[in-house]
């Protein structure tokens, strides 16, 4: 038999009845419950197996350290895997699994691991699985990975919704024990803003399990009091369920709340976030996590039915649970005590008290049986402990039986949000445990992960921390006052340290999940690896899901104990985030499935999408990429249509996306001028240019047309992929290089609806609706000037720009009359054939043009590569990127330089991304010539074109290569020509 | 003593007792002929090959911290040789070709496991650049497969391929890439050097060094002055820090990254998957947990930690690939500092001291070369000549022109 | 102060807020500097481990440039300056 | 095609979605102007409300700044293109003026949840006693930059950039759902 109900329970609401279960096995609890403590009423102690040897294991903790107790609960989408069921919280219609465990956790087949435990040993699988060298790929990993980890994930998406929230205060108060509440209640009579966490159910911390009264009132009565008091105060905030699991820089705390993980799934609000991430910017903080108990290692330690003191004390008098009929505690501390009279106060014999001090400091008036000077050297039972052999100080074995026993080996501070930002926690013999690192600037610990014993101390050290803190902050306050002494409180208490149990015989669990024991942590020392952290890599010691909480010191004392020095000497491994798992989901918040990123969208893609545009992703945007119409079925069947009727007659395409950016003052043009390695002192009112832009280090960093529109006056546009990157250069070379410039910059990419009109008859289209006069004479090309539109009823500004090779325009209006404007132009070119095209027709008309995009300009390239070096200007004294460019490097006549080329026969395709090769030569890296940057289906030519870099291009025009693509496993003879495969002369251009 | 099927045997049934230290840990001796400053990866491996291949033995290796503290203990274990430059993809290839025989050689199992890296693409840009890349390696012998969706699917059923806000077209894949346990990486190195007579010094941090004109004497440590005829810098994060020391500055700032690893899982992630539309990248370990990263912090750092920021960034990046893993738990975050180039690829070279060599700039993906590296390195220590793999990764290649820039952002170290 | 950073235009705000570039280095040279000097302010870094000032572009809030005079080791903050003051010497 | 139908359409997915009543209202700003201001080294807030005083008392002087020497002047008047050549023509030297109108979005976030809303975006501490009636921040709310100013108490206007009005909008949206059901 194991644990049962009995009375009390302060946590617990007997009304509320709450169904479950357990492996598919039907049990219920109470609302108030954890699964642990529900599984416990129902007399179930054996709840999973470990990693390594599938031991059976039950529940050792009450709380966030438990590192057994791990099960699956819930299915699909809401399946969580790994969670302690100390954690979780019972509501109706919860099922929980067992997990790493096949069939059952009753029978576990891996549990013949356990058999091969003297080969299993720490390390071993660095010396082994090697002979014969090709079955570790082939058998022994496989198998190694069938047996890893514990719980299984989902494959399902979570219907859940999460989000995060930023929150700022004065103090922010880490655990709502003793010492944290009276910090926040301190705090909160004084005004300050005052934030207070704790991951429980409830706040009260410890005072939760206290049984006895406090300054003569019931502990629960007390708690009840401060907790409606902060609730009272509007400059409180109380957060409940709430885990600050990272202290980052600056005072950033990272918290998680479980908002609705308590609820059965019909109880879900969805407009609620399941789990909340709270990115808290705290002034001060006052740290009061407590301690958490530390576990003896001795024999057999692992027993379902092993607890700790602390957590069976809590199952006790807050949930009204008893571990066993027949209990026995192992302890070195006199806190413990108090889980021995609690217990028999409460009717559970306790058979024996087994203690290894003699010293005498021991206060203790129950009725046990006192074993002092003694250790419990080994337990016994199949899936749940039966007895314990304890050794007495004069070497004699005696067998008890019990049905369950519980273990204290003292107290570790819950230090790990003080250490994360680098510090390093002290040792101190006086408290047997790391202390808080000396400097937490901002950080206040106090209560017991200060050191504190007694409740009324704890009160005391959360006021006095407050008042530290506030004063930090130039308020002022008093400790709040709270009830007086409690019954039996000790203020002192004389830890003994006991890291090992010597005369141990079976296997004595340090870490229990990952199944580290006492013998793995001298193996490793014995083979030289014997630091801490070498020893936690070797063992995997502390690097479970409970990352050594209850492990760690335990280890720690053991290395001290072999090498003969104190804790502080080995040190502790680095504590890092997370102080407890947290999940993907609450990290990720909203932004997921297509809420991933943001959607930008042009101010005609409502446009676009009447006119049946397929859309593509590009950064943020959408852009419309190709315009099927009835009865094309494949996306080239559009695309050469598009083509073609441009190149014939006339077609429109949003080009709205590209970055576009105003340019004002007295030095704007000499700004121009050092930005671009091209002229631009003398561009007239009126006039566009095409502008290369290069990086400081010589290489081309972007290109697209800047206008002058005025006195004093820019119009930059530049590509879609690089807006933000290139007003962030020029804010730079604005603010940083040249302040003394009088320049000044505003994006206005959004402030346009922007459309290229392209075609033979496109000037027909636009003379329709603009007012002015578009012959070549008055508008010719490069020609840039704002322009009245629809009879003076709109403004907008009109370019003759080409990308396309085309004659054409670029007409930009304010976005909310694009839609309309966009319609307009379609009416006025219907009698033309006009139609929409979109990005692949873009694309297609630049490469026929030799035109260069992204796909050229990859950040490797020079003007030069490009076939553009004499825009690079030799009488310009300085320029972005002048001196860089003219390395030795950047000049060599092998580098890959633009070219044309097309397949030797028509009918030959090829793909983006072939190198070329000389034919004839093998095939090598050391032989590529180059690469093709970019390729279409040329509907004007009727054939594959591309663009390429390749070395010492320009020189070799008319040669014969081979176009290589082995991920293809295909080769085509190709023959590299000039980049212009259209209208070289620049005829249509400027008709 | 050797690890064989029989040595296992009999330990299991003398308890384990009798196992010997995997290494020494002596006491700096007053000279070597080499010092090697930096006991990660790369150092240890190059004091192995040194004392192997090229019968140098006279060796120290000399580490500040414990053994593996930097970055060989705390990066994502990826490796692959999937590099698109001339300069770098045969090196890289030679260091896929030693891990693949390593554990043969050096007698210790570092679980070296060729289980595939694929690259998510998005785009038909990136499809292209991927193409490029995997002709690049095919020209080399490299094996690369460019996989379209369905060939993906089968692979990764569960990535988001329905509601991605950017859909996935497919994936380039390097089968023979892969992860390997990164701890055993060094101290296999580490066994392997101290058979060869190498010294392995632990705690023993370089804070000056000593120079007579151009030639070094020897270095001041917390364990006193060690004298040497050869120098050899492997200090990864530090690299500038130590370069000080010669008033050295170097075209490098150090960067922190961040990794994480989650809960133990079942086996669901079987390869190595890189994320291309955001810093995503994720193996399961052989314990079960889901190990992954994303890109650096961003500002200079030497602190070993980063922040919240990019805790959110990864985790937002690695559910728009996964969506399953909303209730997959976090366990543990740590960083490591990345000497990061000013054109993102390594340096090993020859400095203006004559008896000074350099091995640096590593950025994040050095620990795939840490075997390359050591042998390289090792072959120009010995004979003053770049090992044939490794010309381009020349000091004065930025003075010069000729980068080695895999993703074209030009000199600003935090790009790439 | 890597989480948060102090811009002296709008406030308290949080790194994503901002995008890094890097050490400040070297002055940009005169047009007519050697090579060699362009070479060492494009390229050379002194990293050091300690007090370093960078550039951090206040992207998502009033598009300044900024120098964080900031610990690498600590992460800790002492100075924040609109860019331009390194030229001017002056308020921005 | 002189007299074909403009229309100036409006970016807000579905404006009229915005949940009245509860305790959280998301609204769009239809009317009005934004134009963005561009100082120079010199210029300060006092000599540009000099100056719209005097080149356009009629359109107000609500000027948010959004950097040193850069503001957001905006108004609920329709201003012409007439008008605006105008007062840009007066305004010139001292302050160049970039119409935004088309290019920044307003909405108007209010109830006494709204702050809560704000949040779950943006970093910036909006408590009333830091962030007080008639003060901007230049500020990214989720992923999306905006411009958030407290015009009530419990009343917000946020700018952004056209492009994003969706998703900023959805975003909201979401982020108020808990308080738009009840
Ligand atoms: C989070 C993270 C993820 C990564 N992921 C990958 C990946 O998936 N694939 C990949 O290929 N690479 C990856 N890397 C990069 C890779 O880890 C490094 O490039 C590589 O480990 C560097 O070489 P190393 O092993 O010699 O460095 P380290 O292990 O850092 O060795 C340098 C050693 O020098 C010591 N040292 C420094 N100064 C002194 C001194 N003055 N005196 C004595 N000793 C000194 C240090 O203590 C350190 O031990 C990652 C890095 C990080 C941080
Ligand atoms: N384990 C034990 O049983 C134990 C050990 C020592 C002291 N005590 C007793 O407890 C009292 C000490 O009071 P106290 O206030 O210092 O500690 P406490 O244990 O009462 O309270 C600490 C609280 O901090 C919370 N917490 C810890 N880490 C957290 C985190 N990262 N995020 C959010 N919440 C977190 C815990 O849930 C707990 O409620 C004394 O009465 C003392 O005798 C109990
Ligand atoms: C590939 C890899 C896997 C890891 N797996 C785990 C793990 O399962 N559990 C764990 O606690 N830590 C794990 N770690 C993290 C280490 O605990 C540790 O944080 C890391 O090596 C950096 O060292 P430091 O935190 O001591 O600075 C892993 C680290 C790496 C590099
Ligand atoms: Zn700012």
């Amino acid at each position: 038999m194991t644990g049962f109900r009995i009375d009390g329970g302060t946590l617990i609401d007997r009304n509320d009845v709450r169904r479950f279960s357990f492996n598919g096995e039907a049990l219920s609890g109470f609302g108030g419950d954890t699964v642990a403590s529900a599984l416990l009423a129902n007399g179930r102690q054996l709840v999973g197996r470990s990693f390594k040897y599938h031991r059976p294991r039950g529940i050792l903790t009450a709380g966030a350290a438990e590192p057994n107790a791990l099960l699956t609960i819930g299915r699909d989408g809401r399946r969580d895997p790994n969670t302690r069921a100390t954690m979780a919280e019972l509501f109706d219609g919860l099922e929980a699994r067992s997990q790493n465990c096949w069939p059952n956790v009753n029978f576990d087949i891996g549990a013949a691991n356990g058999l091969l435990g003297p080969l299993l040993g720490a390390g071993f699988y660095y010396k082994t699985f090697m002979w014969p060298a090709a079955f570790w790929e082939k058998v022994y990993e496989p198998l190694i990975r069938k047996a890893a980890g514990l719980g299984r994930a989902s494959y399902d998406p979570d219907p859940g919704y999460y989000e995060k929230c930023w929150a700022h205060c004065d103090l922010l108060v880490i655990g709502a024990g003793a010492a944290g509440l009276a910090a926040a209640l301190t705090a909160g009579r004084a005004g300050a803003r005052v934030i207070i966490a704790d991951e429980g159910a409830q706040l009260g911390g410890g005072l939760l399990a206290e049984g006895s009264p406090i300054g003569g009132k019931p502990a629960d009565a007390v708690l009840a009091d401060i907790v409606g008091e902060l609730h009272a105060l509007p400059n409180v905030e109380i957060k409940k369920r709430t885990t600050v699991f990272a202290a980052y820089d600056d005072q950033v705390f990272a918290a998680v709340e479980r908002v609705q993980k308590h609820l059965p799934e019909g109880a879900i609000n969805p407009h609620l976030a399941m789990e909340r991430l709270w990115r808290i910017v705290a002034r001060q903080v006052v740290l009061a996590t407590g301690a958490e108990e530390r576990p003896i290692v001795f024999g057999g330690n692992d027993r379902p039915g092993v607890m700790m003191a602390g957590a069976m004390r809590t199952y006790l008098n807050a949930y009204g649970v008893a571990p066993g009929k027949r209990v026995a505690l192992f302890a070195n501390n006199n806190q413990a005590y108090q889980t021995a009279m609690d217990l028999e106060a409460r009717g559970v014999e306790v058979a024996a008290i087994i203690d290894p001090r003699t010293c005498p400091n021991i206060r203790y008036d129950g009725k046990a049986r006192m074993i002092a000077g003694a250790m419990v050297r080994d337990t016994a039972g199949r899936k749940a402990i039966k007895s314990i052999t304890v050794r007495h100080d004069d070497g004699r074995d005696e067998v008890i039986a019990v049905d369950a026993l519980a273990v204290s080996g003292g107290y570790s501070p819950i230090v790990h949000l003080a250490c994360h930002r680098g510090g390093k926690p002290a040792w101190s013999d006086e408290h047997v445990g790391f202390m808080p690192p000396e400097n937490t600037d901002g950080m206040t610990p106090c209560g017991a992960v200060a050191g504190k014993i007694g409740i009324v101390d704890c009160f005391a050290a959360g006021g006095a921390a407050a008042v530290k803190a506030l004063a930090e902050l130039g308020v002022m306050g008093d400790a709040a006052t709270l009830p007086g002494v409690a019954q039996g409180d000790a203020t002192v208490d004389h830890v003994q340290p006991v890291w090992s149990v010597s005369s141990t015989k079976g296997k004595a669990f340090v870490d229990f999940q990952n199944d580290v024991a006492a013998s793995d942590i001298t193996l490793a020392m014995r083979e030289g690896y014997d630091h801490v952290e070498l020893a936690k890599r070797y063992t995997t010691n502390g690097m479970a899901t409970d990352q050594g909480k209850t492990s760690n010191v335990n280890a720690i004392g053991i290395l001290a104990e072999n090498k003969g020095v104190s804790p502080g000497e080995i040190g502790t491994t680095t504590f890092r985030p997370f102080y407890t798992p947290v999940s993907f989901g609450a990290l990720v918040g909203a932004s997921k499935g297509m809420e991933f990123q943001p959607i930008r969208k042009s101010p005609l893609h409502g446009w676009a999408e009447r006119h049946g545009a397929r859309f593509v992703e590009t950064g943020l945007w959408y852009r419309s990429s190709w315009f099927p119409k009835d009865g094309e079925t494949f996306w080239r069947d559009s695309v050469d249509r598009e083509v073609n009727t441009v190149r014939t007659k006339v077609g429109i395409c949003d080009v709205s996306t590209l970055g576009k950016i105003e340019i004002f003052g007295a030095d704007a043009a000499e700004f121009l001028n050092r930005v671009y390695c091209n002229a631009f002192l003398k561009l007239p009112i009126g006039k566009a240019r095409y502008g290369i832009m290069l990086r400081e280090d010589g290489f081309v960093y972007d290109d697209g047309t800047t206008s002058c529109l005025g006195e004093n006056h820019y119009f930059m546009t530049t590509t879609t992929a690089l807006a933000a990157g290139v007003l962030t250069h020029l804010e730079f070379c604005a603010q940083v290089l040249w302040p003394e410039l009088d320049v000044r910059l505003a994006s206005a990419t959004d402030q346009w609806a922007q459309m290229a009109i392209a075609g033979p008859k496109s000037r027909d289209v636009l003379a329709k609706i603009i007012d002015e006069d578009l012959s070549n004479e008055a508008f010719p090309f490069l020609a840039a000037r704002e322009v009245s539109m629809f009879g003076g009823r709109l403004k907008g500004r009109l370019f003759r720009i080409s990308f396309s090779g085309e004659l054409a325009y670029e007409i930009a209006v304010p976005a909310g009359y694009g839609d309309s404007v966009a319609d307009a132009i379609m009416t006025a070119g219907e009698e033309f054939g006009i139609v929409p095209y979109g990005t692949e027709a873009l694309g297609v008309m630049r490469i026929e043009k030799g035109h260069v995009t992204h796909a050229e300009i990859n950040g490797t390239v020079t003007p030069a590569d490009l076939g553009m070096g004499k825009m690079v200007s030799a009488k310009k004294d300085d320029f972005i990127g002048r001196v860089m460019n003219l390395r030795e490097g950047l000049v060599d006549p092998n580098r890959p330089t633009l070219v044309g080329i097309k397949p030797k026969s028509a009918s030959d395709k090829f793909a983006t991304g072939s190198h070329i090769l000389k034919p004839g030569d093998p095939v090598s890296l050391a032989n590529d010539q180059g690469y093709v940057t970019s390729m279409c289906h040329s509907p004007t030519l009727g054939h594959a074109i591309g663009l390429a870099l390749v070395k010492n291009g320009p020189s070799r025009h008319g040669e014969e290569v081979v176009i290589w693509n082995g991920l293809a496993g295909t080769t085509v003879t190709g023959i590299l020509c000039d980049p212009a495969f259209v209208d070289p002369e620049n005829e249509k251009l400027h008709a | 003593m050797r690890y064989s099927a029989l040595s296992l045997l009999g330990n299991a049934f003398s308890k384990n007792k009798n196992w010997k230290p995997a290494w020494r840990n002596p006491d700096p001796k007053p000279h070597y002929d080499v010092i090697i400053i930096g006991g990660g990866g790369h150092g240890l491996a190059t004091a192995y090959y040194l004392s192997k291949v090229y019968g140098v033995r006279n060796v120290a290796v000399l580490e500040k911290g414990y053994l593996g503290s930097g970055n060989i203990g705390r990066n994502t274990t990826i490796i692959r040789s999937n590099y698109l430059l001339e300069g770098n993809n045969p090196f890289y290839e030679f260091s896929m070709k030693l891990w693949e025989g390593l554990e043969q050689d050096f007698n210790f199992n570092a679980m070296v496991s060729q289980r595939g890296v694929i690259n998510l693409f998005h785009s038909d840009a990136q499809r292209d650049a991927y193409t490029r890349r995997g002709n690049a390696m095919r020209l080399h012998g490299v094996d690369a497969e460019l996989l379209n969706r369905d060939q993906l699917r089968e692979k990764l059923p569960f990535l988001d391929y329905e509601n991605a806000r950017f859909p996935i077209m497919g994936g380039l894949m390097q089968a023979r890439g892969g992860t390997v346990r990164h701890d055993a990486v060094a101290w296999g190195f580490a066994r392997g050097a101290d058979q060869n007579g190498v010294d392995i010094i632990q705690n023993c941090e370089v804070t000056g060094i000593d120079r007579d004109g151009d030639q070094i004497t020897g270095v001041q440590t917390t364990r006193g002055a060690i004298k040497c005829n050869k120098l050899a810098m492997a200090v990864a994060g530090s690299s500038s820090h130590v370069a000080k020391m010669v008033d050295m500055r170097l075209p490098i700032e150090s960067h922190a990254l961040q990794a994480f690893v989650s809960e133990g899982l079942k086996p669901f992630i079987d390869t190595v998957v890189t994320f291309g539309a955001g810093h995503f990248y994720v193996s399961q370990s052989d314990k079960g947990g889901l190990v992954f990263g994303g890109d650096i912090e961003g500002y200079n750092s030497y602190a070993q930690r980063g922040n919240l920021a990019n805790v959110e960034h990864v985790a937002e990046a690695g559910m728009a690939m996964i969506p399953a893993l909303s209730r997959v738990r976090i366990l543990r975050s740590w960083g490591g500092i990345m000497d990061m180039s000013m054109d993102g690829s390594p340096i090993m070279d020859r400095t203006h001291l004559s008896n000074l060599y350099f091995n640096g700039g590593w950025c994040y993906g050095g620990f795939k070369a840490t075997p390359a590296s050591g042998y390289c390195f090792a072959h120009l220590l010995a004979t003053d000549t770049p090992h044939e793999t490794a010309t381009a990764f020349r000091m004065d290649r930025f003075a010069r022109g000729y980068l080695l820039d895999e993703k074209g952002v030009g000199a600003q170290a935090n790009l790439h | 102060m890597s989480s948060l950073v102090k811009c002296p235009h709008c406030g308290l705000r949080p790194k994503e807020e901002f995008t890094v570039r890097g050490e400040v280095a070297t002055p940009r040279p005169d047009a007519g500097a050697e090579e060699a000097v362009w070479f060492d302010h494009v390229y050379l870094r002194d990293n050091p481990r300690g007090e370093h000032r960078e550039y951090w572009h206040h992207s998502g809030g009033c598009r300044r440039w900024l120098v964080l005079s900031r610990n690498t080791l600590t992460h800790e903050t002492s100075e924040v300056v609109d860019a331009s003051t390194l030229k001017t010497g002056g308020a921005a | 095609m002189r007299d074909y139908p403009l229309n100036n359409r409006c970016a807000f997915p579905h404006p009229d979605a915005s949940g009245a009543g509860a305790s959280i209202n998301l609204a769009p700003v239809k009317d009005g102007f934004v134009f963005h201001v561009l100082g120079d080294a010199k210029s300060d807030e006092a000599a540009l409300r000099q100056a719209l005083a005097k080149v356009a008392p009629e359109l107000g002087d609500d000027v948010r700044k959004s950097s040193p020497g850069q503001w957001f002047w905006v108004g609920s008047i329709a201003v012409s293109d007439v008008r605006l050549a105008e007062i840009q023509a007066a305004l010139t030297d001292t302050f160049a003026l970039v119409d935004q109108t088309h290019g920044r979005l307003r909405m108007v976030l209010s109830g006494p949840s709204s702050r809560t809303v704000l949040a779950k975006g943006t970093m910036v501490d909006l408590s009333t006693d830091l962030f007080a009636i008639g003060q901007s921040a230049m500020s990214q709310i989720g992923h999306i930059g905006a411009m958030i100013t407290r015009v009530e108490d419990d009343s917000f206007e946020l700018i952004v950039l056209r492009s994003f009005a969706g998703s900023l909008w959805d975003e909201l949206q979401h982020m108020a759902a808990e308080f738009l059901t009840g």
